[in-house]
């Protein structure tokens, strides 16, 4: 009976998935009101101290609680990734519809367009782009915004192509529907499974992204929190004091497995070769 | 009614060197009022194509498509929707003819509210369950989705959806060949009626010769008319 | 014609095949109990969705893995549903091959026709390249396919389907089996290509006097090719006998309707539709499209009747 | 074929033309001004005590103040010369810095690369044939995992536990040879092979269940020789794609991974060449890059175009 096992196992992906992500809600929704130390308030007699039951992460080089500023930098970040993904879908899904339905010299431009955004590797492109406009986290969304679009672009295009070479597309035609009508009613119904595939597996990849560029000092400046900024701050206490960077690793790494996990559950989700295929004669 | 004057139109095929092929060549038709047509050619001949055309789906890079004396390509929005009233198509794959994902009921409804048939849903829900009789299908299909119904089935709900616009021209892009045998009778004999009873031009189009006979008043052949031009 | 088929080949006992859903499981072969000798060509007809192609591939298990078969099947003697595949493998190929359903996409569309043909032979009589090669190369011809021997060298996407169906045939019996299923020769091929396939198969088959077991669903195939016809609806066998009393005087009424709707014969259509494998009617699986069902046909599931010199049928009110 | 190539290669000039104008003239925008950042960046420490006087020094001597179209034109020529200007900071032609820093991120970027390769693939394949096993099972979690964890800062926990606890490899730095490229070679493989993992997966599972694959069975072929003779050539195009959209993701990673263990690539070089705004430098770290890039990609073009036959013979012919 290995079919039975199989579905379970699909539903399992989506739970693992959920139930982290409800955690990371909860510490986003609540932990400010939980969690009683300032993060910003500076105390070096608590200088590098480990964690224990008052300070669950221990305190950073300036007395700070890590505990306090992981929540607040949790919040920082995960504000950082939903922005830039809410961007780049829309723009993303616009471009990829338009060329992908459009086609000929419209669709031309597009693609070369997103040949010279694709020529660089994603993470060069964003921090040519912040060496130019410098730091700070309005650069930061732009920058990963600028560079995430193209997937949603491409994706949107090769899945408008293989539906317009669908036979109920041109009866849609055929049947007098507007140009406008017919991508409302029959291309995006059509690709909004994906969208959201593609929304949940790239949360992660941007929550990763955007702590890099915050890590290398280019993304949301000092002193508010961000979970790149402390990691990097745990830097130059690698050998006496591990935990700085230690949890803010941990909690970003945890956050990016719950959206990968639930991404890839919804992925099993819509994937139509998991179905079992028809009983064809 | 319904005229080609020495339409053509070639694709690009493969990547890399620009390889052309000419889908039809130089193909003079016409179609009259009430007259069954039949079109008869070997498989990958352009007939597909050449439906396409007559029913303004693809644009012909040679000649022109007529309808009573216009050119359908040059029509303005308006007169495209009528154009799309009066020349209805159907085609070789019913089950892929219905967008997966709507329960027929909407796609048989589509029609009617984007001609605006009729004012309320009343009397759309009658208007359907009286064509569903005629074509012979229960109304439970209304509920299903296109892959819970047979070939059979979704070919006639494909004439009923095309059947209610009243056309001028149904053309038939290979209606049976997916079918089998005892269902191809029933589809055949169904537009047949159809388009006697209400005066309708067809184009059947076919590569089965006792289809071809059985069903049609003239006889057009395809020659081999995709020639390589690389 | 009796004495000749002394060895049976095949003897299949109520073979089953079910398919696994997540709703609930699927049968799509019900009972199915035949046996096929030595030299003969037995046509499996019927229209798609009625389960043939499943039982083809169930014999030669070839299903995908939600299929479960029950039954008993056995290949001289040697019972196959239960053997292990390792073993079967062994008969693949060489005692028992398959010309598959779908020309177009059964074909590597990486790797030259010719030496898909050879692989088979290389596989199984390991004789040295050149050797294979002129087998293949004359075999070929013998498909009268054009272009000799440059064809070999080019690949499926430059054939049409007619060729590639031919290259098709040509690997299934390229080592000589003695046991073939041909699953839809003629399925897709348009109307010239379809008579040359299965004139070249007549041929073949005559030449090699290998057993076939022909799936499809036109009659014109079954009338030139087949020795014994069996008729199959909606999942089970419903009439088989010789070919000239199926195919010209037809007892069971689907058989009979399936008769009136050829063209040539006027085009009288059997009303309904045949159902789908997981909506299977009670009682005799044709009482819906029937024209004289009866009440005890709606009820009851009648069996197969042997109506003597090899004829059965499954209906209550059959005449012999 | 060849004339497929040329046109692969032309295209990917074009790109690079593009991508060298388009970081040139978006680095001029800067805010504030470059003699100024310039400065600032020589001279630590004076921000505020420069004088209008020094900026215009500065201006006349790198000759800033000409239009920038005159600039470009002039680092065109340079670039194709092979002169790509010299660094505000090192004082050095960039040339001669990026031809000294560039071994060390090949070997880097090769070995992280090749090494994923080797690894990920097999394990592509093994979930692919055993799907739904308890080793796909295993190593699909693996792969999630692996691919949720930020990469500088698996840097930092192995150097935290190996260096630091254990003592078996050095901190950062490039003096003990073999040793010392062991963590971050680790580092960048983690970060590309779970999408190497999922693509040749699902590639394998596409291929086995193809009719010809089916018909390989019933020619008595096992899964293995069918696999072998006919699933290599068909799996292999969407593997070779996506290997060299990942060596892009080496490139990028190094940027990070090299700051992390003080490696001395050309990903270190543009780091620092970011955080003192020195435009040349920048734009010639941005270049080799988008090169080394763009080759990877024209290589798997090439490879892809090879394996299918459909390029060099042409369309099908209606015989």
């Amino acid at each position: 009976m290995k079919c039975r096992k199989f579905s379970v196992q699909r539903n399992l992906l989506l739970w693992i998935g959920g139930a982290i992500l409800l955690v990371i809600i909860f510490v986003l929704v609540f932990g400010p009101s939980l969690c009683t130390h300032d993060p910003l308030k500076v105390d070096y007699t608590l200088k590098l101290r480990a964690p224990c039951r008052e300070y669950p992460f221990g305190t950073d080089g300036m007395g700070r609680s890590v505990a306090a500023r992981v929540v607040y930098g949790l919040r920082t970040s995960m504000k950082i990734a939903i922005v830039v993904m809410l961007i780049s879908c829309v723009i993303g899904v616009c471009v990829g519809v338009l060329s992908g339905y459009v086609g000929g010299s419209v669709d031309l431009i597009l693609m070369r367009v997103m040949e010279v955004v694709l020529a660089f590797p994603d993470t060069i492109l964003a921090l040519a782009i912040l060496g130019t406009l410098g730091g700070g986290m309005k650069n930061q969304i732009i920058a990963l915004a600028l560079v995430r679009w193209t997937k949603y672009a491409k994706m949107a295009r090769d899945e408008t192509m293989r539906l317009k070479k669908e036979e109920y597309m041109e009866a849609a035609v055929a049947m007098g529907n507007g140009r406008f009508r017919i991508v409302l009613r029959y291309v995006l119904p059509g690709i909004i499974g994906q969208i959201l595939v593609l929304a949940t597996m790239s949360i992660g990849p941007i929550i990763l992204s955007g702590a890099t560029l915050s890590f290398l000092g280019l993304g949301v400046q000092l002193p508010n929190p961000e979970l790149g900024l402390l990691i990097n701050e745990g830097r130059d206490f690698i050998r006496s004091a591990g935990h700085i960077s230690l949890f803010p690793g941990l909690v970003t790494a945890l956050t990016t497995l719950g959206f990968n996990l639930f991404g890839e559950g919804l992925n099993d989700y819509f994937d139509p070769r998991l179905k079992e295929k028809a009983v064809s004669d | 009614m319904l005229r080609a004057e020495h339409v053509s139109k070639s694709f690009c095929v493969g990547r890399g060197r620009n390889t052309k092929i000419q889908a039809v060549l130089d193909v003079s038709l016409e179609i009259n009022k009430g007259e069954h047509l039949g079109l008869v050619g070997e498989s990958g001949c352009g007939k597909s194509t050449l439906a396409r055309m007559l029913a303004g789906l693809i644009r012909p890079d040679g000649g022109t498509v007529l309808l009573d004396g216009q050119d359908i390509q040059k029509l303005p929005v308006k007169a495209r929707k009528e154009f799309r009233r009066k020349v209805q198509i159907i085609f070789q794959n019913p089950q892929q003819a219905f967008h997966p994902r709507m329960k027929l009921y909407e796609t048989l409804a589509e029609p009617i509210r984007l001609f605006h048939l009729v004012e309320t849903r009343e009397q759309e829900r009658l208007m359907l369950e009286e064509a569903m009789e005629r074509m012979g299908l229960t109304t439970d299909i209304f509920g299903r989705y296109p892959h819970e119904i047979s070939g059979g089935q979704a070919q006639r709900i494909a004439l009923l959806r095309s059947l209610m616009l009243e056309p001028k021209v149904l053309i038939a892009d290979e209606p049976t060949s997916m079918l089998d045998v005892s269902v191809q009778a029933q589809i055949l004999k169904l537009i047949r009626q159809t388009t006697e009873e209400n005066e309708i031009a067809l184009l059947l189009i076919s590569h089965d010769m006792d289809v071809i006979r059985a069903m049609s008043d003239k006889v057009i052949f395809m020659h081999e008319s995709a020639l390589n031009l690389n | 014609m009796e004495e000749e088929q002394t060895r049976e080949l095949w003897r299949i006992e109520r073979l089953q095949v079910f398919f696994k859903t997540r709703g609930n499981d699927i049968m799509a072969v019900n009972e199915f109990s035949l046996s096929i000798y030595q030299g003969e060509r037995l046509c499996l007809l019927g229209e798609s969705g009625c389960g043939k192609s499943v039982f083809g591939m169930a014999l030669l298990k070839l299903l995908p893995e939600n299929a479960e078969v029950l039954g008993k099947a056995y290949y001289k003697g040697m019972e196959t549903v239960g053997m292990s595949e390792k073993t079967f493998a062994r008969l693949r190929g060489t005692e028992i091959a398959v010309i598959p359903q779908g020309a177009g996409s059964s074909l590597d569309p990486t790797m030259r026709c010719g030496k898909q043909v050879e692989e088979c032979l290389r596989l199984h009589e390991k004789e040295n390249s050149q050797v294979c090669r002129q087998k293949v190369l004359s075999l070929l011809k013998r498909l009268e396919l054009p272009r000799l021997p440059g064809i070999a060298r080019d690949y499926p996407f430059e054939l049409s389907g007619g060729m590639k169906q031919r290259i098709l045939v040509a690997a299934g019996i390229v080592c000589h089996p003695q046991f073939l299923l041909v699953d839809e020769p003629t399925k897709g091929l348009d109307w010239g290509c379809r008579d040359k396939v299965i004139t070249l198969l007549k041929k073949l088959v005559e030449d090699e006097e290998t057993s076939v077991l022909l799936i499809t669903h036109d009659f014109n195939v079954a009338k030139s090719l087949a020795d014994r016809v069996v008729v199959m609806y909606a999942g089970e066998i419903v009439e088989y006998g010789m070919r000239e009393d199926v195919l010209e005087r037809p007892v069971h009424p689907y058989s009979k309707g399936l008769l009136a709707a050829l063209p040539q014969n006027g085009f009288q259509a059997i009303e309904g539709f045949s159902p789908p494998l997981d909506q299977i009617p009670k009682g005799c699986r044709f009482h819906p499209r029937c024209p004289h069902a009866t009440g005890r046909c709606a009820q009851e599931h009648p069996n197969l009747t042997d109506l003597g010199e090899g004829r059965e049928v499954r209906c209550f009110y059959a005449e012999g | 074929m060849i004339k497929y190539i040329g046109k692969r290669v032309l295209s990917a000039a074009g790109v690079l033309l593009v991508v060298s104008m388009l970081t040139f003239f978006v680095m001029q925008m800067t805010p504030g001004d470059t003699a100024y950042v310039m400065l600032t960046h020589t001279f630590f420490g004076t921000g505020d005590l420069i004088t209008q006087e020094d900026l215009d020094i500065a201006t006349e001597m790198y000759d800033l103040d000409r239009p920038l179209t005159v600039q470009y034109g002039e680092w065109m020529l340079g670039a194709l010369k092979g002169d790509l200007g010299t660094s505000y900071i090192y004082k050095k032609p960039v040339m001669d810095l990026l031809k000294l820093k560039l071994p060390y991120t090949c070997i880097l970027g090769f070995l992280a690369f090749f090494l994923g390769l080797l690894l990920a693939v097999p394990l592509g394949i093994l979930t692919a044939v055993y799907r739904n096993r308890f080793l796909d099972q295993a190593i699909r979690i693996g792969s999630v995992l692996a691919s949720s964890v930020p990469g500088f800062w698996l840097g930092l926990i192995l150097i935290m536990f190996f260096s630091v606890k254990l003592k078996w490899l050095p901190v950062s730095g490039m003096n003990e040879g073999l040793k010392s490229i062991v963590l971050p070679c680790v580092t960048l493989m983690l970060g590309m092979m779970p999408v190497m993992i999922r693509v040749t997966r699902s590639s394998v599972l596409d291929v086995m269940g193809q009719d010809y694959m089916l018909f390989a069975k019933a020619k008595g072929q096992s899964l293995f020789q069918a696999l072998l003779h006919h699933g290599v050539r068909n799996l292999l195009p969407p593997v070779i794609t996506m290997a060299s959209l990942q060596m892009g993701n080496i490139l990028g990673g190094s940027v990070v991974i090299e700051t992390v263990f003080m490696w001395p690539g050309i990903g270190n070089l543009l780091y620092n060449s970011i955080m003192a705004k020195d435009t040349n430098m920048l734009q010639g770290c941005v270049l080799t890059i988008a090169l080394g890039y763009i080759l990877s990609m024209i290589c798997a073009d090439i490879l892809n175009a090879a394996l299918n036959p459909k390029t060099y013979r042409g369309g099908g012919r209606m015989a």
